[in-house]
């Protein structure tokens, strides 16, 4: 069961991965990339790692989203 | 008294800061002066046991992380320790009228990059290695950024960049050592990384390669050094040339030996060291900033030192840790000089150099050129002439021919510069130094010559240094083995 | 009954392992091409990430066993028996930490930068000038 | 040479970067079958057994390998020190009230989040989480104050005492570990295994994490409350 859990985070991870990077717009980029950190929060809990998990859901998934945002506020477009 | 408190005080001092506050202005900076006089006593003491000895951390090696202390890496301590101590004197000087803003900060991230350094030198634990590269990576990056000028953040900008990049592929190479060989003490490492196949030891070595490499400025990974350099303050330019960089050397090297003694990379590695002398000391011809153009021959320097140490023979680190101490005491010397003359005459260009007005500064700077180019009777002679003879009797004749190449190419530049200081143009106010700053200097000049003219004053204690260095067969069993 | 052999086979440990290896190196050069054609400088730091989420990844999926379990005490489990490696584990917790701490320090330098010029765009970053 | 214009053109790195993707893959694939090699960690857990500690993730992180918590703890605190110079903005202007749903979920989310937070901090040693993720969580939940009331300013004195005497303690138990077992950081409180499930009961690893959580926090809510602060300037 979890070889297939792991299979289809990882597709859903690398097809939100890439395209958030590829992505034109700023702010659709940053929620395609908040969608990463939970794919991996995922898969950490799948591979028997609560700490990391726990970690990577606080950090990954809330503080960077806040400093993405607040940088979003300001590098928004080129003067 | 054991060398934790080379990382340990300055850490106290950094987290205890808001308390000094309280003893007035000056609190804060005399407090770490003094702290670093303390622990360059302490190096200095342990300096003169030249025996190998193991400082456990928590629980004993190899499941614990420990310190190394054998001549090499007290060497490396000893050193970064006299040129902070120097450091610190000059800054009292300068402080009196351009302190730097927010200074409480500032001393706080020089000791992090300190202990830092010190860390990186003599962890025996890979991935206690990693962290340490963190903390002297991101106190770099501030300390470059410091000023908030356009040019001081992009500095800020671009050496953070790189060392994110360098990070991601050092912690992958950490990952697949630890997933393939069990375990992270270097000594235990050591002993098992031959067992390896050839390619997952390929993978490995390229990813420690980047990974340390846009830390050591060798040639293809050192795009970044001379616009941080530009950027940052002449008096950061002078930690960074003459502490931090060493310290990511010593650590290359010192993993080198360990993993792969007699590695089949080595050549790949000479040549790449030779590339970067040449490279850099050919672009430094045409550059007009001053601090550019030093940029530039450290980054030759540096490949100078790689490509030397990348010989692997004892005669070759110990002719390496020659150049390490002459460079880093020059380097020293020429961007305090360069601060001062940059903080008086407020341009960068090497044309300022005509209406400068003061002999110390004038002296400090030709002694540390002729040293630089290995001129006998100054302290770079005797590395240069070691090295040449070690590149000489492995047999590396292209690369010796390289290395003199570049060293006249490096002599053009030299000569440039001292042109500007003895030109006859009419000469500016003469330069106010504090007395601090004339002794600091003083002591730099003293240290050149009585290198240069007296090698054998401290040629043992290299002999000793550059043979710790290579001995790794005591490394293994010291960790694993007998414990202190 | 096919559904179970779908499942018995996926549980095996050598294809977990090859799963983990190659999806984690997707995203490892996923996050390594955007660090080489972005421009935007929020977007670097975005690739940056994914790279060092890739490499997490990779590490605590190969050191993953799917017999063993997390390794904490208690609800059944009273002795560290057959649990999973715990080093990597505090390796990877203090490696995304750092990680957060070095690129919330990135972001200020990107926003002081933009306050003073307004670029973003990493091209344009290049106050200097090689002559 | 400028930072990415020298970067070669993208067909080049698209090139550069398959050969490196394939020559990676194929290496690992083909070494993922090598025997289970003796893991260090195996040895740890063992050792953990008769640490008193329930998550032997939080013993490795706090006592075996707890010079690398240090080190962590002090990335933080220069980073928090370098994001408090560059981003040092005036003080709060007058930040226009935020939606009424959000202040008033915010007050009943906001002790929800502190209680949990300080929960995971100080059960780091029973069950899963501990000083790091205590301390972000705390400071997410300062993130909503400073989001949800426009006049909440985290009190900088309070912080920085707070910080201060973490981060002194911290090496404190450091140091009296060097003196008192003569091995930096060692275990010198009692920690037998019989109390495995009490509060205190693994020596100094529940002291450290706790501390870690206090400067993690206190140090987290400085640097967000930079970051909102300095955003709202312009």
């Amino acid at each position: 069961m979890t070889g297939l859990i792991v299979m289809f985070t990882f597709i859903a991870v690398i097809l939100v991965a890439f395209m958030s990077i590829v992505q034109r717009s700023l702010p659709d980029a940053i929620i395609l990339f908040m969608g990463v950190g939970l794919g991996a929060v995922v898969l950490f809990f799948v591979f028997q790692a609560p700490d990391v998990a726990l970690t990577e859901a606080v950090i990954g998934a809330g503080i960077s989203a806040l400093i993405f945002l607040m940088a979003l506020k300001h590098l928004g477009e080129e003067r | 008294m054991s060398s934790i408190y080379f990382v340990a005080l300055p850490l106290l001092f950094g987290f205890a800061t808001p308390l000094l506050k309280r003893f007035g202005k000056n609190g804060v900076a005399y407090a770490s002066t003094a702290m670093q006089a303390a622990l360059f006593l302490l190096a200095l003491n342990l300096a003169a046991t030249s025996s190998w000895a193991v400082e456990v951390i928590s629980i004993n090696p190899p499941l614990g992380i420990s310190f190394i202390l054998n001549g090499a890496s007290l060497f490396f301590v000893l050193l970064f320790m006299l040129l902070m101590l120097l450091f610190s004197l000059y800054y009292l000087g300068l402080r009196k009228e351009e302190p730097f803003p927010d200074e409480n900060k500032f001393f706080i991230l020089l000791n992090m990059l300190l202990a830092s350094s010190i860390g990186l030198v003599l962890s025996s634990d890979i991935f206690n290695i990693y962290v340490f590269f963190e903390i002297a990576g991101i106190s770099a990056y501030i300390l470059s950024a410091y000023r908030k000028t356009p040019k001081a953040l992009e500095a800020g900008l671009k050496y953070l960049l790189t060392g994110m990049v360098a990070s991601a592929f050092l912690l992958f190479g950490i990952a697949l050592i630890y997933i393939h060989l069990g375990s992270l003490n270097l000594a235990v490492l050591s002993g098992s990384f031959h067992t390896l196949p050839f390619n997952m030891k390929l993978l490995i070595g390229l990813l420690l390669f980047v990974g340390f490499g846009f830390k050591v400025e060798i040639f293809p990974l050192n795009f970044w050094v001379t616009d941080v350099y530009e950027g940052a303050d002449p008096l950061i330019d002078s930690l960074f040339s003459s502490i931090v960089v060493k310290a990511y050397l010593f650590v290359f090297f010192h993993i080198l030996y360990l993993f792969m003694p007699a590695s089949p990379f080595a050549p790949f590695l000479l040549l790449a060291g030779a590339v970067s002398m040449l490279a850099a000391e050919i672009i430094a011809l045409k550059q007009t900033n001053l601090k550019r153009v030093f940029a530039y021959s450290s980054l030759g320097q540096v490949g100078l030192i790689f490509a030397v140490l990348s010989l692997e023979s004892r005669m070759a680190v110990e002719a390496g840790f020659f150049i390490v101490f002459a460079h880093s005491v020059a380097k020293m010397a020429i961007f305090l000089s360069l601060t001062s003359v940059i903080h008086a005459h407020k341009s960068e260009e090497i044309s300022t150099l005509k209406t400068l007005n003061s002999p110390m500064i004038t002296v400090t700077f030709i002694f540390s050129m002729l040293s630089l180019l290995g001129i006998p009777l100054f302290a770079g002679f005797v590395g240069k002439f070691l090295a040449l003879k070690s590149f000489a009797s492995s047999g590396e004749f292209l690369v010796l021919g390289i290395v003199l190449f570049a060293s006249l190419v490096e002599s053009i530049y030299y000569f440039k510069i001292a042109g500007n200081l003895f030109g006859k143009g009419e000469r500016g106010a003469k330069l106010r130094l504090a007395p601090s700053q004339k002794a600091v200097f003083s002591i730099l000049i003293l240290l050149l010559v009585a290198v240069g003219t007296m090698p054998w004053l401290y040629s043992g204690f290299l002999h000793n240094a550059s043979a710790a260095m290579v001995d790794t067969a005591t490394y293994a069993n010291l960790l694993t083995g007998g414990l202190k | 009954m096919m559904i179970e052999s779908l499942f018995d086979y996926f549980n095996q440990g050598y294809v977990i392992q090859s799963l983990v290896d190659t999806g984690s190196m997707i995203l490892f050069f996923i996050g390594f091409f955007g660090l080489l054609t972005q421009r935007h400088i929020i977007k670097i730091f975005m690739s940056i990430s994914v790279m060092e989420i890739a490499v997490f990844l990779f590490f605590i999926g190969n050191i993953f066993d799917v017999k063993f379990t997390a390794p904490i005490l208690g609800d059944g489990h009273d002795a560290f028996v057959s649990m999973n490696d715990p080093i990597p584990h505090a390796m990877i917790l203090t490696a995304i930490v750092i990680g957060m701490a070095v690129f919330a320090l990135g972001v200020s330098f990107a926003i002081e930068y933009y306050k003073l010029t307004g670029k973003t765009n990493i091209n344009d970053i290049s106050e200097m000038g090689e002559r | 040479m400028n930072f990415k214009r020298d970067i070669p053109s993208r067909t080049y790195s698209g090139f550069a970067l398959s050969a490196l993707f394939i020559l990676t893959i194929f290496n690992i694939l083909l070494e993922s079958g090598v025997s289970k090699t003796q893991r260090a960690g195996d040895a740890l857990l063992a050792l953990s057994g008769k640490e008193g500690v329930a998550n032997a993730v939080t013993s490795v992180v706090v006592y075996f390998r707890g010079f690398d918590t240090l080190g962590e703890i002090a990335v933080l605190f220069i980073a928090a020190l370098g994001i408090g110079l560059m981003l040092h903005g005036d003080r709060r202007t007058e930040h226009e009230e935020s939606n009424y749903i959000l202040q008033k979920a915010s007050k009943l989310l906001f002790p929800m989040i502190m209680l949990f937070g300080v929960y995971v901090m100080v059960y780091g040693h029973l069950s899963p989480g501990g000083g790091f993720q205590g301390g972000v969580i705390i400071a997410s939940g300062i993130l909503l104050l400073l989001i949800s009331d426009g006049s909440f300013e985290v009190p900088h004195a309070v912080i920085s005492v707070l910080e201060t005497f973490a981060g002194i303690s911290y090496v404190l138990i450091g140091l009296i570990g060097l003196l008192v077992l003569d091995k930096f950081l060692g275990n010198f409180l009692p920690n037998d295994v019989a109390q495995m499930g009490r509060l205190f009961s693994g020596g100094i690893i529940p002291l450290v994490y706790i501390v870690v959580g206090i400067k993690v926090g206190s140090e987290m809510s400085m640097i967000v409350q930079n970051l909102i602060q300095r955003s709202d300037d312009d």
